[in-house]
C-alpha cells in the first residue's frame, strides 16, 4: 500500500510536449508511471514516446480514461491548466510549476477542494510510491519500497534524505513533495492522517522549513491523532527574517515561521530532529 | 515587493481610498499647495522610522526646509533616506487599524481590524484584534464587512465609511496580488471622514508580470541581491563569511544550518535550482565572488541533474576565471565519483560527508 | 426582460463588441451619416421577422424611405413594428453562432458554438454545435475559450478575434444577469473583423433592480400584464374564456389543466401567491375583471392563509364593486366551512371538489 | 427516519425579527421543530418566542451550536444571507426567499457544494418531516407521519396534494419543498436518492411542474436506480410557450420544458401520473 498515488493512477501530463514535459514523460514510464496521455493545445495528434497529445484535458480524459494530472506549464498559465483539469474531472492534480501567483493557488486549491480533488504542490518536485508510480520530477534512482512515509516541504532535500534512507536499506511506502510555496495544497496534516491509516506505512519523516505554521500545526495535530513514530528535519534555522529564501513560503514574516518554534512545537508532540538532513536515516533506523 | 508608503498611497487614491492631501519633497518648491502644519515622512521600507527621527511635524516654510534636510539621507536601520512625503496633517477623532493578509494555514485572505489604531499591531491585545477570513472562491461579502466592522465601536457614519474603505482595500488587495494591505492608522477624521494616514503594500513578486504599472522599487535588497534577482538567481546576503552554494533552497538552508554547528557563518545563500546549465554555474559563481566570502561551501546533491555535468561546469568557471578564496565541495548523488575527480581536478577541496564539509569550511573561514 | 436588437447592440457597444453602424429610423434624416447599402430590420421581440417582410435591404434614400414605411406598423405574429433599425450592410467572409444560455439541469451557464451562422440553432445538427459549461465560481477561463472557438475551424487571427468577442459576452451575460446572450449570426467581414449581425439579449426579471441603466421594455406582455407586474402579480393571459384565481403557482396551473379535461379552456392565470390581504384580493378581481372572462373559478387550498380571510376579502370585493360574470369557488384548507358560507352569502357558486369546479366552470364557459 | 432533516436539526432563522420571521418561528416552535436562533443584524440581545436573537450566523451558531438555517430575508440580501450560513459551518440551509436573481442562486449553489452543505430551495416552502421537524413555512396541519415521501417543485400544490394524502390516512415520511426556481439546490434526483436510502419511505411522489428539465432527468434516474414505486403530477399541461407562469422556473423555453415531455418520460420509467392533484391520494391508496 502507499498513499495518495500508486499502480492504478493514470497521468495526463499537461505541457506535455516542451523540454522538461518530454524529459519526465520518459523518466516517469521508465519508473513504471502509467502515462496516458498529453495534452499542449494544437498539437493534438502528435505523440511523445508513445504517448498520445490531446488539444484539451477533456478530450485526454474521454480517450483515455486519464485521471490524475501532472502540471508542467510556466506559473502564468498555470491556474488556468489546473482549472482545466479538475473541470474535466481529474481528481489528482499534481502541480510542479514554481513561481505561481498565490492568489492564483489560493482559488484553485479551493476549486479543487469544491471538486473533491486532491492538489499536490504548487512549485513541488511530484509525488512517489516506490515500486508503483512516481508523478512529477523527483529523480526515480534515489527510491526504495519500503514503510517509511515522507512528506517534504523541499525538493532537493527530500531527494538527499531519500536517498540516505535508501543507502541504510530504509525503503519507503510514498514520498510527498508538499510544495515550497506559501500556499499549497496538500499539507503536513493531510500526509499524517493518509500515512496513520496507511498499513505499509510504519514511521513518518517530515521535513519542513522556515515560513508559515504548517509544523506547527501538524505538530498539534500529531499529539492528538498520530500514533506512529515521526521524525523530522527542519532547514533554515540560521535564516534570517524578512528574506525569501528561495522558496516562495521560506520566509519569516512579522515574528512567524521560525525555525525555532518549528523545532519546539515538534519537540512537544515527541517527535524526533535530526541535527543535519543526514542524520534522519540514522534515527529512522534505530527505530527499525 | 514592498511599496513605499507613498506609492501605497498612490494605490489607495486609485481605489478611491481617502489619503491626506501631500506629496514628494526634496526642496521648498515641493511645499506649494500644501497647507501647514505639514508632516514629513522619510520613506524608508521598514517600521519604527518614528524613533530613528524619520517623521517630523512643521508649522511654516522655514521650518520644513530644515526639518527635510534632517530627513534625507537620515540612516534608519540601515536604509538611507532618499525620498520625503509632506503630507497635510489631519485632525484625527478616532484611530483604526485595518489590514488584509495571507492567512497560510487556511489559505485565505485574513482581515484584521482594531480600534486601536496607530499602535503597532503586534503590542494589540489579541482580543482587540477582530478577525474575518475570505473565501477566495466568493471574494468578499457584505456579512464579513458587517461582522467585522461593527466591532469597532463606531457611530453609524463611520461605519459606513470604514466599511467601504474595506471592501475597497480588499479588492485592491486582490486585483494587485498583495501580501499584505495595511493601514495603520486608519483614522476618523474630525469631518467624519475616513482617511488613511498610512499605507503599507506588499504586491507578490511573482504576480508582478502582470502589474506592469507599478515601477519595480527592490527597497529591501542589497544590490548584489538586486542583481542576483534579474538573473533570476536565488541569492540572500547574511551576516556571515561562508558562501553556500548548493541546489535547492531546502538543502541550502540545511547546509547553512550545518555550518552553525560548527561555528561557521553562512555569508551568502546561493540556491543553484535544479539548474546544470553551465551559464548559470558561471553566473551564479561571478556572484558569489562579488560578495567576497572568505571561503566557498559548494554543496550539491544529484538527483536528476548529473553531479558531473554541473562539476564540468564548474570547473570551467574556476579555470576561466579563477577564484581567489577556497572552495570546499560536498558532491552526493547521480555519478558522484565522477564528479568529485572533476572538482578535485580543478583544485577544489572535496569533503566526504556534509558534516566535514561544514566542519572544514567553518575551520577555514574562522582562520583555524 | 427581452431586449430589443438596437438595445442588445448598444449593450455589446458597450463591451466593446462590434456591431454594424447603425441607428434607429423613423423618417428621411435618420439615414444621415450611414451609408448604403444599408438593411432595415423590423425591432420585434420574436424571431422570424424576416420571412414577415420585417427586414429588407435598401441601396438608397429614395428605396429606403419607401421600404422604411412598408416596414413600420407592419403585424408580425401579432406584434406591431414601431421601431425600425437602419444598419450599414456587412461584408460577411463567414458566419457563425454564438450564445450563452443556461443550463438548468447542470446550474451553470451554458456556452454554445457553431460555424453554422446565420441559421436557426435548432435546425442545426447536434454535432456541429459546440458547447462548454462555465463554473459560476470561477467564471469563465482561457481554457473554455481556446476549447469551444478551435473547434470552429477558424483561421489565427478570426480564432484571436471570435475568442475575444467569447470573453467580452460572458462578461455581459453575467454583469447584466443575463438569461441568455445570443448572437447569430456573429461574422467575420472581410476585413478579417468579428461582428455581431444580430443581438438576442434578455435580462433576469428578478435581477432588474441592478441594472436601472436598462430601461423596462416590457414589449412581449399584454396592457393587462404590464398592469399586473405593476402591481406584483402574477398574470398571464391565454386563449380562452375561463379566468382563474388561486393560490400558488403550481396550483393556478394545476387548476388550467383541470379546465381543459373538461372542454374548458384557460383565459387568465392568476396567481393569489400566499397572500390573504383583502387590497391584494381586489387588485386581483379588479384586473380579472378587466380581461372579460366569461367564467372566473377560484380555486383556493389555505394552508397557512385561512380561506374564511380570504373569503371575506372576495365578498366584499364582489358585492362593493360587483361582477358580471359567474364566480365558481373550490375551497379547501383551514376554515373551508365558514368561508363557503361566506361565499355562499356573496351569491358565488361553491363547488365541493376541483373536478366539480372545473366541470361546472368549463361547462358555464361553453354556454351549456 | 426521514431524509435531509430530522429531530436532530437545531434551527437559526436568518430574518428572524421580520412579520414573517417572528410567525413561523412561533409555527416551526408548535411543529416541535427545535428553533435555537434568530439572526437580524443589529439586534443582538433580543429574542422572537423565546428563541435569543445574534447578530451574525457565526454568533449564532457558536451560542447554539445551530446546524440548519433557514433563510427568510428580501431577494437582494439572499446570496449574502447564505454566503454567511455556509461560511459559518451551517451544513442544512433552507431558502424561501422568491425572486431572487438567478445568477446569485448559481454562485450559492455550487458554494453549498464546496462546503458539502445541503441547499434546499430557493423559492420554496422548505420541509417538513412529520412527527420530527417542519423547516420553513408549510403548513403544519396538513402532515401526518407515515411512508410516503414527498417532493415538488410547487408549494400549495403540495399542500393540497399531502392534504390529500392525509385525508385517506396517507401519512409522509419527508415532504421536501424543491423550490419553483430555475436553479434550485436540492433536486428530483437528490430526493429520489434520499428516499430510496430511506428505509421509512415506500413510495414517493413527485410534484413537477413546466420549465427546465428537472423531470425528465428525474425519469431517466428512476429507470435504473429506483426500485420503491414513483407517483407524480406535473402542472402546466395547457401553459403556452414563452410565458413565466408565476414561478420564475415555470417556463417553456425554446421548446424545453413542456408538460407533454416530462410525462410521456415518467411514463417511460413507469411512474404512475395523475390527471388531478387531488388524485395522487388514490393512486397511492391502491399501492398502499
Amino acid at each position: 500500500m502507499a498513499i495518495f498515488v500508486d499502480e492504478k493512477n493514470k497521468v495526463l501530463v499537461q505541457g506535455a510536449t516542451g523540454h522538461q514535459g518530454v524529459f519526465h514523460i520518459s523518466e516517469m514510464l521508465g519508473f513504471g508511471t502509467k502515462v496516458v496521455a498529453g495534452v499542449t493545445p494544437g498539437k493534438a495528434g502528435q505523440d511523445v514516446k508513445g504517448v498520445p497529445i490531446f488539444n484539451t484535458v477533456h478530450d485526454g480524459v474521454e480517450e483515455t480514461g486519464a485521471d490524475t494530472s501532472l502540471i508542467l506549464v510556466p506559473a502564468r498559465f498555470a491556474k488556468d491548466a489546473v482549472f482545466e483539469a479538475l473541470d474535466a474531472g481529474i481528481k489528482t492534480v499534481v502541480t510542479i510549476t514554481e513561481n505561481i501567483p498565490f492568489h492564483d493557488t489560493m482559488e484553485f486549491v479551493h476549486y479543487a477542494k469544491y471538486n473533491d480533488a486532491l492538489l499536490i504542490g504548487p512549485n513541488c518536485p511530484g509525488i512517489a510510491s516506490p515500486g508503483k508510480t512516481k508523478i512529477g520530477i523527483l529523480p526515480g534512482s534515489i527510491f526504495l519500497e519500503g514503510n517509511v512515509g515522507v512528506a517534504s516541504r523541499s525538493g532537493t532535500l527530500t531527494y538527499e534524505i531519500v536517498n540516505s534512507l535508501k543507502e541504510k536499506d530504509i525503503g519507503q511506502s510514498t514520498c510527498v513533495g508538499l510544495g515550497g510555496d506559501p500556499i499549497i495544497g496538500t499539507t503536513f496534516i493531510d500526509s499524517l492522517i493518509a500515512f496513520e491509516e496507511d498499513k505499509n506505512t510504519r514511521a513518518v519523516v517530515l521535513v519542513g522549513e522556515i515560513g508559515g505554521t504548517a509544523e506547527e500545526d501538524a505538530a498539534e495535530y500529531i499529539k492528538e491523532n498520530i500514533s506512529k513514530p515521526v521524525f523530522a528535519f527542519i532547514a533554515g534555522r540560521t535564516a534570517p527574517p524578512g528574506k525569501r529564501m528561495g522558496h516562495a513560503g521560506a520566509i519569516i514574516a512579522r515574528g512567524k515561521g521560525t525555525a525555532k518554534s518549528k523545532i519546539e512545537s515538534f519537540k512537544k508532540a515527541d517527535v524526533k530532529l535530526a541535527k543535519f538532513p543526514t542524520d534522519i536515516a540514522d534515527l529512522v533506523e534505530e527505530f527499525v | 515587493m514592498k511599496l513605499f508608503e507613498y506609492r501605497g498611497k498612490e494605490l489607495f487614491d486609485k481605489y478611491g481610498i481617502a489619503v491626506p492631501n501631500g506629496k514628494l519633497a526634496t526642496g521648498e518648491k515641493d511645499f506649494s499647495n500644501l497647507n501647514f502644519p505639514l508632516v514629513l515622512k522619510a520613506q524608508v521600507p521598514i517600521g519604527g522610522r518614528g524613533k530613528a527621527g524619520g517623521i517630523k511635524t512643521t508649522k511654516n516654510l522655514k521650518d520644513a526646509k530644515e526639518k527635510l534636510s534632517q530627513i534625507i539621507g537620515l540612516d534608519i536601520r540601515g536604509y538611507k533616506v532618499g525620498k520625503v512625503l509632506a503630507e497635510e496633517m489631519a485632525n484625527i477623532k478616532k484611530e483604526l487599524y485595518m489590514s488584509i493578509s495571507l492567512d497560510r494555514s487556511k489559505r485565505m485572505p485574513l482581515i484584521m481590524a482594531s480600534a486601536s489604531g496607530g499602535m503597532d499591531i503586534e503590542s494589540v491585545p489579541d482580543d482587540k484584534i477582530f478577525k474575518e477570513w475570505i473565501n477566495p472562491l466568493i471574494g468578499i461579502q457584505s456579512f464579513n464587512i458587517r461582522s467585522i466592522v461593527s466591532r469597532l465601536g463606531l457611530e453609524k457614519e463611520e461605519t459606513k465609511q470604514v466599511s467601504i474603505v474595506l471592501s475597497k482595500i480588499y479588492k485592491l488587495f486582490r486585483e494587485y496580488d498583495c501580501e499584505l494591505v495595511e493601514i495603520n492608522p486608519l483614522i476618523i477624521n474630525i469631518e467624519g471622514e475616513a482617511m488613511a494616514l498610512d499605507s503599507k503594500v506588499i504586491i507578490n513578486d511573482d504576480a508582478m508580470f502582470r502589474h506592469t504599472d507599478v515601477e519595480p522599487e527592490l527597497t529591501e535588497l542589497t544590490p548584489l541581491e538586486k542583481d542576483a534577482k534579474e538573473k533570476g538567481i536565488a541569492f540572500v546576503q547574511l551576516g556571515g563569511n561562508i558562501g553556500v552554494i548548493a541546489n535547492g533552497a531546502g538543502l541550502t538552508m540545511a547546509t547553512l544550518d550545518a555550518l552553525t554547528h560548527f561555528k561557521g557563518e553562512g555569508g551568502v545563500f546561493l540556491d543553484l535550482g535544479g539548474t546544470d546549465d553551465p551559464e548559470k554555474v558561471k553566473q551564479a559563481f561571478e556572484l558569489m565572488k562579488k560578495a567576497k566570502p572568505k571561503v566557498i561551501f559548494l554543496n550539491l546533491f544529484g538527483g536528476i541533474t548529473k553531479c558531473d555535468t554541473v562539476a564540468t561546469g564548474v570547473k570551467s568557471v574556476i579555470t576561466k576565471e579563477g577564484i581567489d578564496c577556497p572552495v570546499i565541495t560536498r558532491i552526493k548523488g547521480m555519478n558522484e565519483d565522477a564528479a568529485k575527480e572533476i572538482l578535485k581536478d580543478a583544485g577544489l577541496i572535496t569533503a566526504t560527508t556534509l558534516q566535514d564539509a561544514a566542519k572544514r569550511s567553518s575551520d577555514l573561514a574562522g582562520g583555524k
